[in-house]
């Protein structure tokens, strides 16, 4: 579309300029998948790269999981040394914030390329209302707020909300909160965003849900791609991984899957930006943003506090309020 | 066929205050129910989710975390941490399915041994009324009240 | 030789009559994800969505996670006591990708020492393969020497020729099978004619290719190149999801546990991408995420071929379909400088 | 040498299952290190034990899990097995907190062994550090018990401080040996230390064995491998000339699961013992 080619243009332009000027040693941004619309991270030092960088739609990845230099447990990132110029979008940026405030990643390191975000095209959504599968698809192209999707030559036109991912949907800040350079002017969230709000479970017994979780599950591999691309997860060592002692057995059976997960939400309170990136990166696609979104919906209500909103504020568990939470407390 | 089911409850208690409350409640040959296993913990704000889940994992009926009175800590701010991870770690689990009543907090200082003994017996009565914690059993969870029955 | 056929309608029937002896496994869709599961005793719906699962056929004969033997303490000292097996499996709809990954297999869970809970499975179980009409764009497997529409590496090979299935022997295995299923029509020349140009015109719709040639020389050139491997690992996030669902990777871990003097061992799949899976108290030899990378590469197109001869990959094109920062195994593979 | 290592190892059935063990004696060779004197509680299964110097096996703590050591013992002394393992980990915490009585898993052997046929004849020097005693003990002792096979023996060995030197009552015996010229070295010695300081390969070049007919033997952690074999390749032994056992995590020990792979080498299939002319050759340099 007309509007992303300009902003690509002009994200190449600067993302030039940084590298030339050398102030920046990386940039981590989009360029084309090796797939019919998909994207893949671009990390690179090199100025030839920078013609392949990408705005489209499918620009799905947080790419603050590259930031921390160290992820996950002994798993060292790529070697961020020096400044970074990254791509973020509106939850991509309050990863990037909610780091800075973990002091995972440091300011002034960074050069934030801020993205308006209009929401990511989902691509098991494209396929359930098409019933074909992505590799079958001619096309998908974005217009405002329409979508055409063209299969076997046939185009057919649908609202964007039918295949935008659900925390698009939900999205209360589609724009960075904290950017050195935005590109494309800012973003309203939409207007009605109960689709996005993902309480998929309300009104049901509690032994209903438990018993939803059970089977979801069932079917976990343990492959950990939740907690890997998740920003947020940047323990140095999991505590799956802990031998002594040895919280969860490594065998995803279902009672250690659920508790993982569990305990992951846990940690990710207070820092999870709502990015669906869990949900969407999960191979047997598990509904794991149903619990991230809660713990998000949870710390606004119980403290009324939003990941990734002001770099210089305390992270939610560091900090308290004298009043807070009392009637959960006898 | 009547199954003689008790409620087992873990009660992780700050050294300084509840466990101090329990240990008075003890001398002062207070009565209180024997389900509760009592871990003495350096603060409130020691307990870990984890230790929570795998509590209930490993059977227990429900947990019981018990620390100073807000402002009494030793640690000056330990146990109003505590109170946002049980908040969110009580939240959360219920959404999950984990029954509210299993996940109990209170704030019981050296001298109370009498809100100790009131605060045991009223968690351990409400297990009773909820009734076992078969959440990690591999089958389905049958009809809980079958078992009382 | 001559073949029979059936009418896909029928399908349910064969089934059924095969249910009789074996444990059936159809293609099935828990939540969104496809695997060999369970079959119910009646639905053929499968016939059409199936393309290829997500889990790979080999979670049928190395599970996710088994238990290879309880263990008990009592007042003698330790008893151990083995699982029993269930192993008549027929596993109805296997593509020829996944066919040659189980004989890949096989020659890690019989190498030196025999596998006692693979290869039992193995030996029980039979493999109706289906042929490939509508391979993903993520398919290579031409490139390894199959043919999305053939394979030797099953029991009995299905075809589609529009309203019906050809079926085709090819091993004992399978003709003893057929020997004792009942109600089949014999195959006419015309529908072997059908068959044959199906799986001609399947074997032309895989597009993508990678070239194999001189792939070993080239990777035993590239792999002193940190510069290489951290480029081409740089926005790999370490996760298991491909190794975990290629349908040649085997590696396993293997942990106890315990209740009250009660406890099992099991085994689980376990995955070279994770960092824990080589740590040693004092070092990790492949502590870095490229080395890792490097290793998953190299496993499968150098050490593999150097010891069995055959290449660890088929070609299925699972591990790009559901990476999720499309680390494509192709684009490293035609990118090797050298 | 391995492929005909291969065939004779093929187990019958089911090769995961471990035999029951019962310790007999347990010896603190340093504050984190001990040996494990053990044997099976099927005592048919003694007399049909068989290894050789440099196998290894897989030790298990029924509930905690399995860890891997080789056998430190001889197999020309068939009284009882021994293993020695340092506190490291899960499994190893376990082993130590066990007393003399207590029941462990083990399955094994595993592995190929040190080429006792290309020892023959030879003049031995032997190079230990620290717990890497173990392997060469075996093989020290089985030689010492078929001195007149071998010619000469040199054993360099070193620890960080006299309180890490294992096996000390080893160490006697083989110093008490005329036939054995055995050199103790510690990196810093302390004040009752009168024994040589300084690090095993300085030492070893300082001792100075001819190569002429000669096989070095070494073992001992990594960082002092890697320093050890430049100084024998000065004192002009030949990589054929070197042989080493190598230490790799692994689970199955039956070269199927993965982990302790060196290139297309699995260490518990192929090895541990190598000459370092292999090593030299393998197409990674992750070991």
């Amino acid at each position: 579309m007309n509007s992303n080619n300009k902003i690509q243009q002009k994200l190449r332009h600067e993302a030039g300029a940084l590298l030339e000027q050398n102030k920046v040693d990386l940039i981590i941004g989009f360029e084309p998948g090796s797939l019919k619309f998909t994207t893949t991270p671009l990390i690179t030092r090199d100025k030839g790269d920078l013609d392949r960088l990408v705005i489209n739609p499918f620009i799905v990845n947080n790419l603050a999981v590259f930031l921390p230099d160290i992820k996950g447990p002994d798993l060292k990132g790529p070697k961020l040394k020096g400044r970074v110029a990254i791509v973020a979008k509106g939850c991509d940026g309050r990863s990037i914030v909610s780091l800075i405030q973990d002091n995972k990643v440091r300011r002034d390191n960074l050069v934030i390329l801020g993205i308006p975000c209009p929401g990511m095209i989902e691509l098991r959504k494209v396929e359930k209302l098409t019933g074909k599968d992505r590799d079958e698809l001619d096309d998908i192209i974005r217009e405002g707020d329409k979508v055409v999707i063209t299969v076997d030559g046939k185009a057919s036109e649908f609202p964007i909300s039918d295949v935008l991912f659900d925390n698009c949907l939900g999205c209360e800040f589609p724009t960075p909160q904290d950017y050195d350079i935005l590109l494309g002017e800012p973003t309203a969230p939409f207007a009605e965003r109960s689709a996005g709000q993902a309480r998929i479970l309300k009104g049901i017994s509690p032994q209903e849900r438990w018993e939803f979780w059970r089977r979801e599950f069932r079917r976990c591999i343990r492959c950990y791609a939740c907690r890997n691309i998740c920003p947020s997860c940047f323990c140095q060592r999991c505590f799956v991984e802990e031998s002594e002692p040895q919280w969860l057995m490594p065998v995803p059976r279902w009672q250690e899957n659920l508790m993982f997960q569990a305990i992951r939400t846990i940690h990710l309170a207070g820092r999870c930006s709502d990015c669906g990136e869990c949900e969407r990166s999960c191979p047997v696609n598990i509904p794991l943003r149903s619990l991230t979104r809660e713990m998000y919906d949870l710390v606004d209500e119980l403290f009324h506090f939003k990941a990734g909103m002001a770099k210089d504020a305390p992270p939610l568990m560091t900090h308290y309020e004298q009043e807070e939470a009392k009637d959960l407390i006898r | 066929m009547n199954t003689e089911w008790e409620p087992q409850l873990v009660g992780f208690l700050c050294k300084w205050c509840s466990y101090g409350g329990a240990d008075l409640a003890g001398t002062s040959r207070k009565k209180y129910p024997p389900n509760i296993r009592i871990i003495k913990v350096p603060c409130s704000g020691r307990v870990d989710p984890l230790f929570i889940l795998k509590a209930l994992q490993l059977g227990f009926d429900g947990v019981l975390i018990s620390g100073c009175h807000p402002g009494d800590c030793h640690y000056q701010t330990g146990n109003y941490r505590a109170r946002r991870r049980v908040a969110i770690t009580k939240k959360f689990l219920e959404y999950m399915g984990i029954e509210p009543e299993r996940i109990q907090a209170s704030w019981i200082s050296a001298s109370e041994a009498g809100k100790f003994v009131e605060v045991v017996t009223e968690v351990t009565e409400g297990l009773r009324e909820i009734g076992p914690n078969r959440l990690f059993d591999e089958q389905q969870q049958q009809n809980t009240t079958e078992a009382a029955a | 030789m001559n073949h029979k056929k059936i009418n896909k309608k029928d399908l349910g029937n064969l089934l059924h009559q095969w249910s009789k002896d074996y444990t059936i496994f159809v293609p099935s869709n828990e939540g969104d994800t496809a695997q060999m599961g369970l079959w119910d005793g009646s639905d053929t719906g499968f016939l059409d969505w199936y393309r290829n699962t997500a889990k790979p056929p080999k979670a049928n004969f190395l599970p996710p996670v088994e238990e290879m033997f309880r263990f008990q303490k009592g007042k003698e000292g330790h008893s151990i006591k083995l699982p029993s097996q269930e192993h008549q499996q027929l596993i109805f709809g296997i593509r020829p990708c996944d066919g040659r990954s189980l004989a890949i297999l096989d020659n890690i869970f019989t190498d030196a020492y025999q596998d006692p809970y693979y290869l039992p499975r193995r030996e029980g179980a039979v493999l109706v393969g289906l042929g490939c009409l509508k391979p993903y764009d993520t398919c290579f497997c031409t490139s390894l020497g199959i043919s999305p529409g053939e394979s030797n590496d099953v029991d009995l090979m299905l075809t589609d020729t529009g309203d019906e299935f050809l079926i085709e022997e090819i091993s004992d295995k399978g003709k003893q099978l057929m020997e004792l299923t009942a109600g089949l029509e014999d195959a006419t020349e015309d529908d072997t004619a059908r068959a044959s140009e199906a799986k001609g015109k399947a074997h032309d719709k895989v597009t993508r290719k990678i070239d194999t040639q001189h792939l070993s020389h080239k990777l035993l050139s590239t792999f002193e190149d940190e510069t290489y491997w951290e480029k081409v690992a740089a926005k790999c996030i370490a996760c298991g999801i491909c190794t975990f669902l290629c349908p040649t990777c085997h590696c396993f871990d293997i942990s106890d546990e315990m209740v009250k003097k009660e406890g099992a061992r099991f085994r689980c799949w376990d995955s070279c991408a994770f960092p824990l899976y080589t740590k040693m108290p004092m070092e990790n030899p492949r502590e870095e995420k490229w080395q890792r990378v490097r290793q998953k590469v190299c496993h499968k197109f150098e050490f593999y071929p150097m010891a069995f001869d055959v290449i660890a990959c088929t070609g299925c094109g699972r591990c790009i379909r559901l990476c999720p920062v499309n680390w494509d195994i192709c684009q490293t593979l035609g990118q090797l400088p050298g | 040498m391995t492929a005909s290592n291969r065939s004779r190892f093929l187990a019958q059935g089911n090769v995961y299952l471990p035999h029951i063990m019962v310790i007999e004696k347990i010896i603190d060779e340093t504050p984190g290190v001990r040996t494990f004197h053990f044997n099976f509680k099927d005592e048919k299964l003694r007399d049909e034990f068989s290894f050789e110097s440099g196998q290894f096996g897989e030790y298990s703590v029924f509930g905690v899990g399995e860890a891997t050591f080789c056998i430190s013992s001889s197999p020309t002394r068939r009284d009882h097995l021994e293993f020695t393992l340092q506190r490291v980990g899960k499994v190893t915490n376990a082993l130590h907190r066990l007393g003399v009585g207590a029941e462990i898993g083990f399955r094994g052997p595993y592995g190929n062994s040190f080429p006792l046929d290309l020892l023959q004849g030879k003049n031995l020097v032997f190079v230990g550090g620290g717990i890497g005693l173990a392997p060469l003990r075996s093989l020290i002792w089985n030689v010492l018990d078929n001195r007149d096979k071998y010619n000469d023996i040199h054993i360099i060995y070193g620890a960080r401080s006299p309180a890490d030197l294992c096996f000390k009552y080893d160490l006697d015996a083989w110093g008490n040996n005329e036939t054995v010229n055995m050199v103790t070295t510690v990196d810093r010695g302390d004040e009752s230390w009168k024994g040589r300081e300084g690090f095993v390969p300085q030492v070893l070049e300082q001792v100075a064995p001819s190569a002429e007919n000669a096989i070095a033997i070494v073992c001992g952690p990594p960082i002092m491998i890697r320093f050890t074999f430049p100084v024998l390749e000065k004192l002009g032994f030949r990589p054929e000339q070197m042989v080493t056992t190598l230490e790799k995590r692994m689970k199955c020990g039956i070269g199927k699961c993965g982990r302790c792979n060196i290139g297309n080498i699995y260490v518990c299939r192929d090895g541990p013992v190598f000459t370092y002319a292999q090593i030299k050759s393998f197409i990674s340099s992750e070991y």
